[in-house]
């Protein structure tokens, strides 16, 4: 289950409505990873964009590997602003036990980071600026300046 | 005709050309300065898949995407 | 912080109140895990000892050494028995960025699992029986053992 | 007189013996049919800290726990 939000995600109601809606499902493990704005660099908060279609994508392989080792992921994500201290982000696993939990949020998080296609800004003095120094090529990225 | 589409930051209107290839696209996109430092740093996407070579080939009504860098969470 | 409770824990309730009570701290990542009794091997629940006092003293070098990273780490946990789709375990990590907090989650559940003074109990036909084969002995067991 | 504990599934009360280090006490409880079989897979503590050593000395007043296999979660 993907959920887009607009603004900051209510965590509570999320992480325990993930909760309950698993709570018969025999899961062992329940492993949320919650992402906050941090108060830094003078930022008033971020800001999302987020292409839609292809995040769909990119979250349905990501519920298939999980099937295939009986566990579920779950993921929240805010579009627009973000003020400090609000929460952007939820990603989490259900598994039967707490290893392929551990091992997938881990590899679930990191990935996300790398490849999701989703666009950062700090708002920062009434201007949303594109983190690009904090930003990562996705694998593969430049091809098209291959050409003189 | 292919619609290219400029995602994330990049501050471009969506363009229509003819190209039966990614390379014919990119030939294109490196005339426009405003665009030519993005190529450099963009994934490429079409009809919403990634593609890793300039020999992919594009038919009519064809979607090519430019993502940018990214950073969620 | 280590909260220990009569049966099954109150998960939405400790997420969304850990949640609230570090949301001002500026931490970008909270992880928490939480263990469910699974439906399996025809029990009807778990049922827990816990020696307090070293569970305390085990929690508080975990909280020193999350301190180190500029992390915190919490832990709730039941005594006595708790039914089969309830839980009895959450741990928590909140840290500044996620790494640590990825990192800290794994190290901790563990060794957790492998030196935590808790006994754990099949409760089975009405018998409370010790899980003894999937128990660890704590590291440097066995020394009353060795003379003749 | 130091005070031997036994935690979690071992069903013995506790009690209490003479002895200087843990030595003497494994030696006494090597004596007890009951406990003999979880002297092997036991850890120890000397007032809540765990012992790796039999040399371990004892003072009056010391409490000795043995803790079985744990399973916490």
């Amino acid at each position: 289950m993907l959920e887009l939000y607009e603004n900051a995600l209510d965590v509570p109601e999320i992480l325990s409505r993930w909760y309950r809606d698993e709570a018969q499902n025999n899961y062992g493990a329940y492993l949320p990873f919650v992402g906050t704005v941090r108060d830094e660099g003078g930022i008033e908060g971020l800001s999302f964009d987020i292409y839609e279609p292809m995040l769909e994508r990119w979250f349905q392989r990501w519920q298939a590997q999980a099937k295939r080792e009986g566990a579920v992921v779950k993921m929240a994500h805010s579009k627009g602003d973000v003020m400090v201290h609000e929460s952007s982000y939820i990603a989490a696993v259900f598994s039967p036990k707490r290893r392929v939990a551990l091992t997938l949020i881990n590899a679930f998080v990191e990935e996300f980071k790398a490849s999701a296609p989703i666009w950062k800004y700090d708002l920062k003095n009434g201007a949303r600026i594109y983190a690009k120094e904090r930003s990562t090529p996705i694998a593969g990225s430049g091809i098209l300046g291959e050409t003189p | 005709m292919v619609r290219i589409e400029f995602l994330g930051p990049i501050a471009k209107e969506s363009v229509e050309m003819e190209a039966t290839n990614l390379k014919e696209v990119a030939n294109r996109l490196s005339d426009e300065s405003e665009i030519k430092e993005w190529l450099q740093i963009c994934a490429v996407a079409v009809n919403d898949t990634l593609v890793s070579s300039l020999d992919t080939p594009l038919k009519s009504g064809d979607r090519v995407s430019l993502l940018p860098p990214v950073c969620g969470g």
